[in-house]
C-alpha cells in the first residue's frame, strides 16, 4: 500500500482524519485543512485515483472529472484561495471526457494521441517524485539526525573571529520570521530602524545622566529628517516605559529621564 | 619520518577539528613525508574501526571524510540544542527531489512536474541552505536558470554521490483511465 | 537506567559535536536519570584520562568542557584550515540579527522572538567582541539589561547607520513549518 494511502490526510481537532466519508462530506471546519492538505490538482487527482484502485484498476474518466469538479467546487463555496492551478486540471479533464464523447471516425488520423495518456503519464511521473521526496526526507539529515564533530580548534596565533556580513543578519532575521510565523509584526523598514538607533543612542546618552532638557537631546544643525526622527525616537521610549518625559508647568522646561525604580543608575 | 602511529593520531585530531569534510587528497597534504593515498586510506579504515561502538562515527560522504554524531545518539544530544534545522514543507521536498533526481532543471520544469506554480521562497530558501545552486541557463527565451544540487547537499545526507540517492520506484499500482 | 559506560559514550559524543564549552550543569540535563554532578565530574575525568596521548584533548575552560585540539599539533592543522574564516552558530547570528533590528531589547524579548532561551553565553560572545552593549534597563521585575549595537558593530561590517542594514520589507515567510 502506498504510504499516501497510510498517513492520515488531516488532523481536526486533535483528531486523525484516515480516509474521507465515502458520500464526500466534509465537516465545513474540516474543509480548509483537507484541502490544504493536497498540492495541486495532480496530487487531488491521484489521490481520487488511488482510492479508488484498491478495488476498480480501471477508473472511469466520467467519474473522476465528477469528482474532482465536486472538490473544486468546495473549494470555491469554502471561499478557498482556488489556485489557478485548479481551473486548468479542470478544463483538461473536461476536454479529455469530451473528446472521448465525440464518435470516432473509421479513417482517425493515426498520430493522434489518446488524451488521457498525457494526463497519465503526468500523474505517475508526479507520484513517482512524491514518492521520492518522502524518501528523500527519511535520510539521516545534517542537524536533524546527527551533528558534524567539531573538537574546538585551538589557536595559538591570533583569534580569528567569525566574519558577519549584512546579508548574514538579514537572512537570519528572515529565518526567525520563517519559524514564529510573526511576520506582519516585525516587517521592519528603514525608517523604524533609524528610530531604533536613535532610540538606543537616546538610551545611552542618558545613562550617567539623571535629567536632560528635552532640546538637548536635538541637534539642529543635522537636518529636518533627524529631528523628526530623534523625536519619534523619544516617543517610542516613552511607550516603551524606557524614559519618562516630564514638564512641571506649561511652557517649562521639559526633562527625560530614565525610568528608574530606587536603583542607582 | 613519522610513525603510523603518530600519522594516525594527527589524522584523528585534524578530521576531529575540522568544519567540513576532507578529502584524502587534502589529508595527505598535512604531512611533508610523501605519504600514499592508500597509507592515508588504510589510515582512515583503520580509524573507523577504533571508533566502532561510540557515539561518533567517521564517516565518508561526498566531500570527504568527517567524524559525525550516530543517529542513535541524536536524541540526547537534542536536549542541548533545542533548535532544529526547519523541517521542510511538502512543496519544499518535492522542489528538492526534483531538483535531485531530475538535475540540471528549470523552474518551469519543476512546476511541469508538480502542477503548480514554485515560489521563489522555495529556491531561495534551498539556496540558502546550500543544497541546490544555479548551475547555467537554459538557452530558450527568458533564460530561466538551471538548478542542480551541490556537495554540500550530498554531505548533509550523508552520501557520497547522487548514485546512492534511495532508487526511485514507481507505485506498484498503475493508474488506467478508462 | 543508563550504565556508566553509555553514559560515557554519550557524554564524548554530546562534547564532540557542540559548538561550545559545556558546563556539567548543562551536561546532567541530557540524562533522564537524576545523575549526580560527581558522577558527570568522575566521568569527564575518566574520559580526560583516555584522551591522553591523542591529539585532541578534553579540557575544563571557563565556559565549561570541551575538546580542543592539543598546541603540539598545531602545527598539522595549520596547514589545513583554509582562509576560511569561522562562523557564528545560527542561533549568534539569530540574536545579533534581533539586538540590530529591534533595540533596544532584553535578553528576554530576544527569547520571545526567538521562541527558544538565549544562553548567557551569546550575549557575552557579543560583548566581549564589543558588538553590542548594555545601555540600560527596562524597568520590569529583575530589571533586565537592554541591549544595543555600538559603533563597532557598524565599523566592523562596514556600515555608516544602522539604516544601512538590508531592510526585511518582504513578508513571505521562507520556510513553512511542517
Amino acid at each position: 500500500m502506498p504510504e499516501a494511502a497510510v498517513l492520515p490526510i488531516a488532523r481536526i481537532y486533535g483528531d486523525l482524519l484516515h480516509e474521507m466519508p465515502s458520500d464526500l462530506f466534509i465537516p465545513p471546519e474540516a474543509l480548509e485543512v483537507f484541502l490544504e492538505t493536497f498540492e495541486g490538482p495532480l496530487d487531488l487527482l491521484l489521490y481520487l485515483i488511488r482510492r479508488h484502485n484498491l478495488d476498480v484498476l480501471d477508473v472511469p474518466m466520467a467519474q473522476l472529472t465528477r469528482q474532482y469538479m465536486d472538490y473544486v467546487e468546495m473549494m470555491r463555496i469554502g471561499q478557498l484561495d482556488l489556485a489557478a492551478e485548479y481551473l486548468l486540471m479542470a478544463a483538461w479533464l473536461t476536454e479529455i471526457k469530451s473528446r472521448m464523447l465525440l464518435p470516432r471516425k473509421q479513417d482517425a488520423i493515426e498520430d493522434e494521441t489518446d488524451p488521457r495518456a498525457e494526463l497519465t503519464r503526468r500523474l505517475l511521473e508526479y507520484e513517482q517524485m512524491k514518492l521520492a521526496a518522502q524518501r528523500l526526507d527519511r535520510l539521516p539529515q545534517a542537524g536533524r539526525d546527527f551533528l558534524p564533530a567539531q573538537a574546538w580548534l585551538e589557536k595559538v596565533a591570533v583569534e580569528r573571529l567569525p566574519q558577519v556580513d549584512a546579508a548574514d543578519l538579514k537572512q537570519a532575521w528572515q529565518i526567525i520570521i520563517g519559524r514564529t510565523k510573526v511576520n506582519q509584526h516585525h516587517k521592519i523598514g528603514r525608517e523604524e530602524l533609524s528610530v531604533r538607533e536613535h532610540m538606543a543612542r537616546i538610551l545611552r546618552y542618558l545613562l550617567d545622566k539623571e535629567f536632560v532638557e528635552f532640546s538637548e537631546l536635538f541637534s539642529v544643525e543635522q537636518g529636518i529628517p533627524e529631528l523628526v526622527v530623534t523625536f519619534l525616537a523619544i516617543l517610542e521610549l516613552a511607550r516603551e516605559s524606557l524614559v519618562q518625559i516630564s514638564q512641571q508647568e506649561a511652557f517649562a522646561s521639559i526633562y527625560v529621564r530614565r525610568i528608574e525604580v530606587g536603583v542607582d543608575a | 619520518m613519522l610513525k603510523l602511529n603518530e600519522i594516525k593520531i594527527i589524522l584523528e585530531a585534524t578530521l576531529l577539528t575540522s568544519r567540513e569534510p576532507l578529502s584524502i587528497h587534502a589529508l595527505k597534504k598535512i604531512f611533508d613525508d610523501d605519504l600514499g593515498a592508500d597509507t592515508v586510506r588504510k589510515i582512515l579504515d583503520e580509524l573507523r574501526q577504533d571508533w566502532a561502538g561510540r557515539g561518533v562515527e567517521l564517516a565518508n560522504v561526498a566531500g570527504g571524510w568527517r567524524f559525525q554524531s550516530r543517529v542513535e545518539y541524536q536524541k540526547y544530544l537534542d536536549r542541548l540544542e533545542p533548535e532544529k534545522p526547519p523541517r521542510y514543507s511538502r512543496a519544499t521536498l518535492e522542489t528538492l527531489a526534483i531538483i535531485a533526481y531530475r538535475q540540471p532543471v528549470t523552474r518551469g520544469d519543476i512546476e511541469e512536474i508538480r502542477g503548480v506554480t514554485v515560489s521563489t521562497q522555495i529556491i531561495k530558501s534551498l539556496e540558502e541552505r546550500g543544497w541546490i545552486d544555479a548551475i547555467g541557463h537554459r538557452e530558450v527565451p527568458g533564460r530561466p536558470a538551471l538548478y542542480a544540487t551541490t556537495k554540500v547537499f550530498l554531505d548533509d545526507l550523508g552520501l557520497r554521490s547522487l548514485d546512492e540517492l534511495p532508487s526511485l520506484e514507481e507505485s506498484d499500482k498503475q493508474i488506467k483511465l478508462a
